[in-house]
């Protein structure tokens, strides 16, 4: 139409909005030109609002008609029958999508719902769903929405099958694969076919391949096929493995910035060893840290294999490429309501006004999230607007519920039946200091310990912890010689890391004990010692310790060792002057076809100094049962006391233990399950002048752990007492479970 | 109508009022554990001597046609997936390992093995002096009757999702003919390999990969010079044998091979319904959805009927007229996958288990 | 087989364009009276509940349109600070130029201004350490207010409310710079503390951050630069030294009381007809 | 050096020797910033002056540290301060490997020991 001059403007078809509003968002005012550019214009405003489905410009004289159709509003919004899938992250998604009560309704908008579901369905391995959507029109211009859902049989791997492998065998190759065919084990998840666990597991295949030397190795083509009536899914991967590679050589290329030595010394690919991927792309990113120290963050090192085919050798060729040096200007935290932000920034391996280096990025995000008060933590590089080299870091926070609540039910042949309860508080006022209460009972003593440990006393990593302990046992029932002691004592601990794998620990204790003998029953050592001492003494102790731990799991390690010397002394000036000094070690040999053997030795020596070498019955070392000598009863090993013959202990302990660990097939990784042949050796002594080699006893036997979910540690072992002598109580068979550990 | 509950519930059976055929079986036997847990094409083979079947476990059978007394058994120590076959003096059969085994038809011996490119899903077929053997990686071999040896390789790219399994090559003269993953339908010069003719019988549409699923694993068959495809994707055609044009078309979606009986092509859909199509125009006689969602087995003609099985073990026949349910019968309990065999008076029919039975009727 | 349930019968009395508008204006004032009696008895669920009913039944009456504001504010009281925010903006969306909107936007403030206090706060325990993006939404919801309706009568105790932000965030920011003090990253303090001083001029915090500035830059071994920050801080002591109080004092007088009591003082506005 | 093994802190601009070498009086504050980077250090309060610092400390407490400053008059750069002496220039220019190969091989072992306490089910209490 023609153009002309607004005089005045009217809206036509508004239901629940309001003049003003279209006026508002409307381009066009009275007085001004109407033509073609302009109402194209204003129509495209209108439609930018959302809140209309058809808007139409037209001519009434010299006023301006605004003919417009609301968006109808959703009365009710409701999916049925997707129990698989949804709960409160898909409603929290639809949400955001605009799909919600009172929003306004967009056709697409269903159409991307729909596709959406049925993608996750098809993610998690329900390719039998059917998914249908009703919309019908509500008085008032609004619509219900209703999306029904069929979900139908899961789908799951009926057989996963590779073909054209000679140098490994089906099930050691299976093995490294996350996707794995239906088996007998219940509850079983990693049936379920999704499309990005199949590519993870083709990279797996690959490297598993390359790290040992198949550089040539290639995944010539995967097959996945459904079964018509879509409940089984056949994987085939069809392999080419080529020939072992060895290295011949490595150097560098591209811009180095690092000079040759340290370079070498960041590279473990030596020459004459096979090729492994592993090493390159290790040795790689080790350069990428380096250079990221000094503000390469996005550096880049790739190790390119030179290839000789006649003799099959490689040659490394890492290529640097530095990229841009950048800064980071600030580190924000986002999400942390329950967390005081220092309790986040001190497990930073990134400093702000410092040079940006992503590793140091990751594994600050990778602590995030190992703190037990933290659930997930996503981290954003944002580059600082107006310079080139300066980045923002925001870290997304979500955070776990700090407190929890533990029970456990043990059994040990020394302490018999044992209930514990712990609460812990993980982020006491957000400080990340650690706060726990527990409880012990069992069938000879009964404990109440309370702890509080902050993980950074000093900004770099020294912890502090402060527990107060009360323990009642009476070992009147049990083995030992007749007499009860009640303890009440405190500890302050301070633990100082020495290097990346020896820690320092150091503090003060003080204990208050009470000895109750009982005429009947008690043996005539402890009696003198009353006599000596009394049945009331306060120490104050000196706590210290120094370990090496390097084993690669707390449980089942299969690498590593741990040697832990700790020293505590009852200060001069306490009732009692006595110190108990131990040493224990333990080493783990790797062997071929997934053996392993692991050494445990401990050395335990208590003794008085000074004038009185009184040393109280309840610090004596025992021995015998699961933790030192199995096949023989829980402490029975060493000195008896007169008159009854009951186990006293003594001052000196000596234990040895070798277990050769023999893979399982059920549960290869060995991480909840453990299956060994082993050779015990050890005893007590009253004096470590006692010590004699033939008095040690000794035994062999099969033992088997497990990680139960519900019982925590189970220990089962048979042992054959090889030199038991008369008077020793042997138990062939021991078993212990719970945290009686 | 009931909205909710599980998707495809198999239909109930109504019992036959006045059966036109009385059924009885001559004999059964056992081929060892049929195909376990997997899916797989073993399927039946007839020869003028012998019987042939085979099982996942890996043994080869041969049962003596009238008697069923059992000739000679051969383990080849392999995941038998496909077969067996009858070529010239060998049975064949294809393993999971991807390999070809021919043993020889007298006695069961040995007589070579051969490894191709990937699993073996489709019964190899062989005229005498050459086997076409289908790979899963939708590659086809063809291998010297005599010695196993490759003589040459055709390759066509596999859709990234696919349905179980290959359909069966047909060998016509110096041509052979294969269905292929991606719904197309492929002649093959037997000599070399060159492809006569290359004709997409359904086109991949839809938004995702299942949708997009247009294999053609049912058997082919050849008939007068014409090829009759059934496709998952959605298209039953007929084609000019020589030039692969499309005679006609009809939109029946359907994962097993169709049979001709009397001038009406007869294919059983991925829902159950059985079809009855007009030879020449592909117009629909009549459709029978008593039997629907019943898991059928691919339709055979016998005894002037249409014979299918299900997955309860049953055999239904239809009058091809009207498609009427005629007559039933019930070998064992486990689902009959493999298309029923007729020879003479007899047919036979394997099932999962493993069961072989020969049926007479009259 | 059974018809959907839950389809209406065709011929359903209660469809309301068969009662005439008159009448339909009545039902809708009936609805609101009620609705906003059970507001003003706390029951805010409750109000909630019949809030939503009015809309639905009679979304083009004005009563419909002031009781989505009062809905709002209803929202904010029972805790549910998204639900509250969404309505809001739904509503600024809607009807931009209400004459309550000044209203809305203050309510956006207020909800943002409460979302993080939780237990440690009202026992008035130090919070000031933790995420303060909420506090930043309040701050910049509160200065929209102000810039946008100068005339409203929230202005006031929005602008309190800026202020009392203001020192919040700038404290939060005083704890970082002091962690990396003791962390040893005195350019990374330094920067800190430089940001506080330009951002959060008049707020106590300003003042420890200069002293730090000058104790980071003396580590450095700047001389100069240290110099600079120990004669600012001078100047600054001597041009405001009432406003930069510090930060304790302030708190003890009572700004407004912690606890859930008088800082809830504000109603919504009466009905427009 | 101390016993206790502290965190590494490295602070301020890298600083390198060769990159000082080409600095030219004269050049404007765009160059200086091609060559060296955003300085870190300069103060907001000072806008005639740039501060280079470079900062390093070991975890054994060995403190490299230098200081380059700049003076501009009318944006050009007319005096500079600390551009010769390359004492602490080796602590800031080069990383510190032995730390860096220390820092990932701890890194390794606590994660693969992290891992198998999450898959055993174990809540280890940290002592």
């Amino acid at each position: 139409f023609d153009p002309f001059t607004i005089a005045d403007i009217r809206a036509e078809g508004l239901q629940r909005l309001e003049i003003g509003t279209v006026l508002t968002y409307l381009p066009l005012a009275v007085g001004d030109q109407l033509n073609s550019a302009t109402s194209r214009q204003a129509i495209r405003a209108l439609y930018a609002s959302g809140l209309f489905q058809d808007v139409q410009l037209l001519r009434d004289g010299n006023t301006l008609v605004v003919r417009v159709q609301e968006r109808p509003a959703i009365s009710s919004f409701e999916i049925k029958g997707n129990d698989k899938i949804g709960g409160d992250e898909l409603n929290q998604s639809l949400k955001n999508l605009g799909l919600a009560e009172g929003e306004l309704f967009r056709r697409e908008l269903l159409d991307q719902v729909e596709q959406e579901l049925r993608r996750q369905y098809y993610a998690n391995g329900y390719y039998d769903v059917a998914i249908e959507s009703k919309v019908t029109e509500e008085p008032n211009n609004r619509v219900s929405l209703k999306i029904e859902v069929t979900e139908g049989r899961v789908t799951k791997i009926k057989d996963i099958n590779i073909i054209g492998n000679t140098v490994f065998d089906d099930q050691t190759l299976l093995e490294q694969l996350e996707l794995r065919a239906t088996n007998w084990m219940p509850f079983q998840r990693s049936d379920r076919y999704s499309k990005q666990k199949l590519v993870g597991d083709l990279e797996k295949l690959q490297s598993y391949y390359q790290d040992r030397g198949y550089l040539k190795f290639n995944i010539r083509s995967v097959q996945v096929a459904l079964t018509p009536e879509k409940e089984s899914i056949y994987i085939t991967v069809n392999v080419e493995e080529g020939d072992v590679y060895k290295v011949k050589s490595r150097r560098f290329s591209g811009e180095t910035i690092l000079n040759e030595r340290f370079l070498e010394a960041l590279t473990t690919t030596r020459a004459g060893d096979i090729f492994s991927r592993k090493e390159a792309t290790e040795s790689a990113d080790r350069i990428e840290a380096a250079l990221s120290d000094i503000g390469y963050a996005f550096a880049e090192v790739t190790p390119i294999p030179e290839v000789d085919e006649v003799n099959k050798e490689v040659s490394i060729n890492y290529y640097v490429e530095p990229g841009k040096r950048a800064y980071v200007r600030r580190i924000s935290f986002v999400g942390n309501t329950g967390t005081n932000d220092e309790t986040l920034r001190r497990e930073m391996r990134q400093l702000e006004a410092a040079p940006f280096s992503k590793s140091a990025v990751e594994r600050s995000r990778v602590r995030l999230t190992r703190l037990p008060f933290i659930e997930e933590a996503e981290v954003e590089t944002k580059p600082v607007p107006g310079s080139d080299d300066l980045v923002d870091i925001q870290f997304k926070i979500k955070e776990r519920p700090p407190g929890s609540v533990q029970f456990g039910v043990g059994y040990s042949g020394a302490q018999g039946f044992l209930v514990t309860g712990q609460i812990t508080h993980t982020n006491f006022l957000g400080t990340g200091n650690r706060i726990d209460a527990s409880v012990e009972n069992n069938t000879i003593s009964r404990s109440i310990n309370l702890g509080w440990t902050d993980p950074y006393f000093t900004a770099d990593g020294i912890s502090q912890s402060i527990s107060l302990f009360y323990r009642e046992s009476e070992s009147v029932i049990r083995f030992s010689s007749g007499f009860n002691s009640n303890i009440l004592g405190a500890n302050l601990t301070y633990g100082i890391p020495l290097s990346e794998f020896v820690s320092l620990r150091a503090g003060l204790g003080f204990e208050e004990v009470a000895l109750e003998t009982f005429p009947g029953t008690t043996s005539d050592e402890v009696l003198q010692f009353v006599v000596r001492n009394g049945t009331r003494f306060s120490t104050y102790q000196f706590r210290t310790g120094i370990s090496y731990d390097s084993r690669n799991r707390t449980f089942f390690a299969t690498r590593g060792a741990l040697h832990a010397l700790t020293l505590d002394l009852a200060l001069p000036g306490s009732d009692l002057q006595y110190f108990n000094a131990s040493y224990r070690a333990q080493t783990y040999v790797p062997l071929p076809y997934r053996f392993v053997i692991e050494l445990n030795g401990s050395v335990g020596y208590v003794d008085g100094y000074g004038n009185d070498d009184d040393v109280p019955p309840y610090e004596n070392f025992f021995a015998g049962g699961p933790r030192t000598v199995r096949g023989y009863r829980d402490g029975s090993l060493g000195p008896r006391d007169t008159p009854f013959g009951n186990e006293f202990g003594g001052k000196l302990r000596t234990t040895a233990q070798a277990e050769l660990v023999i893979p399982l097939p059920i549960e290869s990784d060995g991480k909840s399950t453990r299956l060994s042949g082993f050779f015990d050796i050890g005893n007590v002594f009253a004096e470590p002048a006692d010590f004699e080699f033939g008095e040690l006893r000794q035994s062999a036997g099969i033992a088997f752990s497990w990680f139960t979910p519900f019982l925590g540690l189970l220990d089962l072992s048979y042992a054959f007492p090889l030199n038991a002598k008369e008077g020793d109580r042997t138990d062939r068979f021991q078993i212990t479970f719970g945290s009686g550990f | 109508c009931s909205k909710d509950g599980k998707v495809r519930e198999p239909a109930e059976l109504q019992d036959i009022v006045n059966p036109q055929l009385r059924l009885s079986t001559v004999w059964t036997a056992r081929a060892g554990e049929g195909s376990g847990k997997y899916r797989a094409s073993l399927d039946v083979t007839v020869a003028e001597d012998a019987v042939y079947a085979a099982e996942v476990g890996g043994r080869v059978y041969a049962f003596d046609p009238n008697t069923g007394a059992r000739l000679w058994v051969t383990d080849t120590d392999a995941r038998v997936i496909s077969g067996p076959s009858v070529s010239g003096n060998a049975v064949l059969v294809g393993t999971m390992e991807g390999e070809v085994i021919a043993l020889k038809r007298a006695d069961g011996a040995p007589y070579w093995r051969s490894t191709i490119s990937s699993e073996a899903l489709a019964t190899p077929v062989g005229d005498g002096n050459l086997v076409i053997a289908r790979a899963g990686d939708g590659r086809v071999h063809a291998l010297s009757a005599v010695s196993g040896s490759a003589l040459w390789m055709f390759e066509r790219t596999v859709p990234s999702l696919t349905l179980r399994g290959l359909g069966k090559p047909v060998i016509d003269g110096n041509r052979v003919f294969v269905g292929m993953d991606n719904g197309r339908v492929a002649a093959l010069r037997m000599a070399d390999g060159q492809p006569i003719w290359e004709q997409a019988v359904a086109a991949p549409s839809g938004r995702n990969e299942l949708e997009r699923l247009t294999d053609i694993d049912g058997a082919l068959l050849l008939d007068g010079g014409e090829l009759y495809v059934a496709s998952y994707g959605g298209e039953v055609a007929c084609l000019d044998g020589d030039t692969g044009q499309v005679l006609w078309r009809r939109a029946v979606k359907s994962y097993t091979g169709p049979t001709r009986i009397g001038d009406i092509i007869v294919v059983s859909d991925e829902s159950g319904v059985v079809w009855g199509l007009d030879a020449t125009t592909g117009a629909a006689a009549w459709k029978n959805e008593d039997l629907k969602y019943r898991r059928l087995s691919p339709p055979a003609a016998f005894a002037e009927r249409i014979v299918v099985g299900d997955y309860e073990g049953y055999l239904h026949w239809l009058d091809p007229k009207d498609g009427r349910l005629v007559a039933r019968a019930r070998a064992g309990r486990d689902p009959i996958q493999a298309v029923p065999v007729a020879d003479g008076a007899l047919l036979y029919v394997l099932d999962t288990a493993g069961r072989l039975a020969a049926i007479r009727a009259d | 087989c059974s018809a959907d349930p839950d389809r209406p019968p065709p011929t359903n009395p209660f469809r309301p364009e068969q009662t005439s508008a008159r009448e339909q204006r009545l039902q809708a004032a009936e609805l609101y009276r009620l609705a906003r009696r059970t507001l003003e008895s706390n029951d805010f669920a409750g109000a909630i509940q019949r809030y939503s009913q009015l809309s639905l039944r009679f979304p083009f009456t004005d009563y419909a349109i002031q009781g989505q504001v009062e809905k709002i504010y209803a929202l904010y009281r029972n805790y549910q600070p998204d639900e509250a925010l969404a309505e809001a903006d739904r509503f600024l969306r809607d009807y931009p130029r209400h004459e309550h909107v000044a209203y809305v936007q203050y309510i956006k403030g207020l909800v943002n201004f409460d979302r993080d206090r939780g237990l440690s706060d009202a026992l008035g325990l130090d919070t000031v350490r933790r995420d303060t993006s909420n506090l930043r939404r309040a701050f910049d919801d509160f200065a929209l207010l102000v810039q946008r309706y100068p005339q409203s009568p929230y202005v006031g105790d929005a602008r309190a409310r800026m202020i009392w932000l203001r020192n919040r965030l700038a404290a939060h920011e005083l704890t970082i710079v002091e962690y990396y003090m003791r962390r040893g990253a005195y350019i990374a303090a330094a920067k800190r503390a430089e940001q506080i001083i330009a951002q959060y001029p008049g707020a106590p915090a300003t003042l420890t951050a200069l002293d730090l500035l000058a104790a980071s830059y003396d580590a450095l071994g700047l001389r100069e630069q240290a110099g600079d920050a120990r004669k600012l801080r001078q100047a600054y002591l001597a041009t405001a030294p009432r406003e930069i109080l510090p930060q304790e004092r302030q708190e003890r007088r009572g700004f407004w009381s912690r606890w859930f009591g008088s800082d809830r003082g504000v109603e919504p506005p009466p009905p427009a007809g | 050096c101390q016993l206790v093994y502290k965190l590494p802190t490295r602070q301020g601009n890298v600083i390198e020797q060769k990159q000082l070498d080409q600095l030219k009086l004269g050049m404007t504050r765009e160059q200086v910033t091609y060559l060296l980077g955003t300085p870190l250090a300069a103060s907001p309060f000072r806008t005639d002056r740039w501060d280079y610092v470079g900062y390093y400390k070991s975890p054994r407490g060995k403190v490299s540290k230098r200081i380059v400053t700049l003076y501009f008059e009318q944006d050009k750069l007319a005096r500079m301060e600390g551009v010769e002496d390359t004492s602490a220039s080796a602590g800031i220019e080069n990383p510190d490997v032995k730390t860096v190969i220390r820092e990932e091989r701890k890194e390794a072992a606590e994660s693969e020991r992290e891992a198998s306490e999450r898959d055993s089910g174990v809540i280890i209490t940290p002592q």
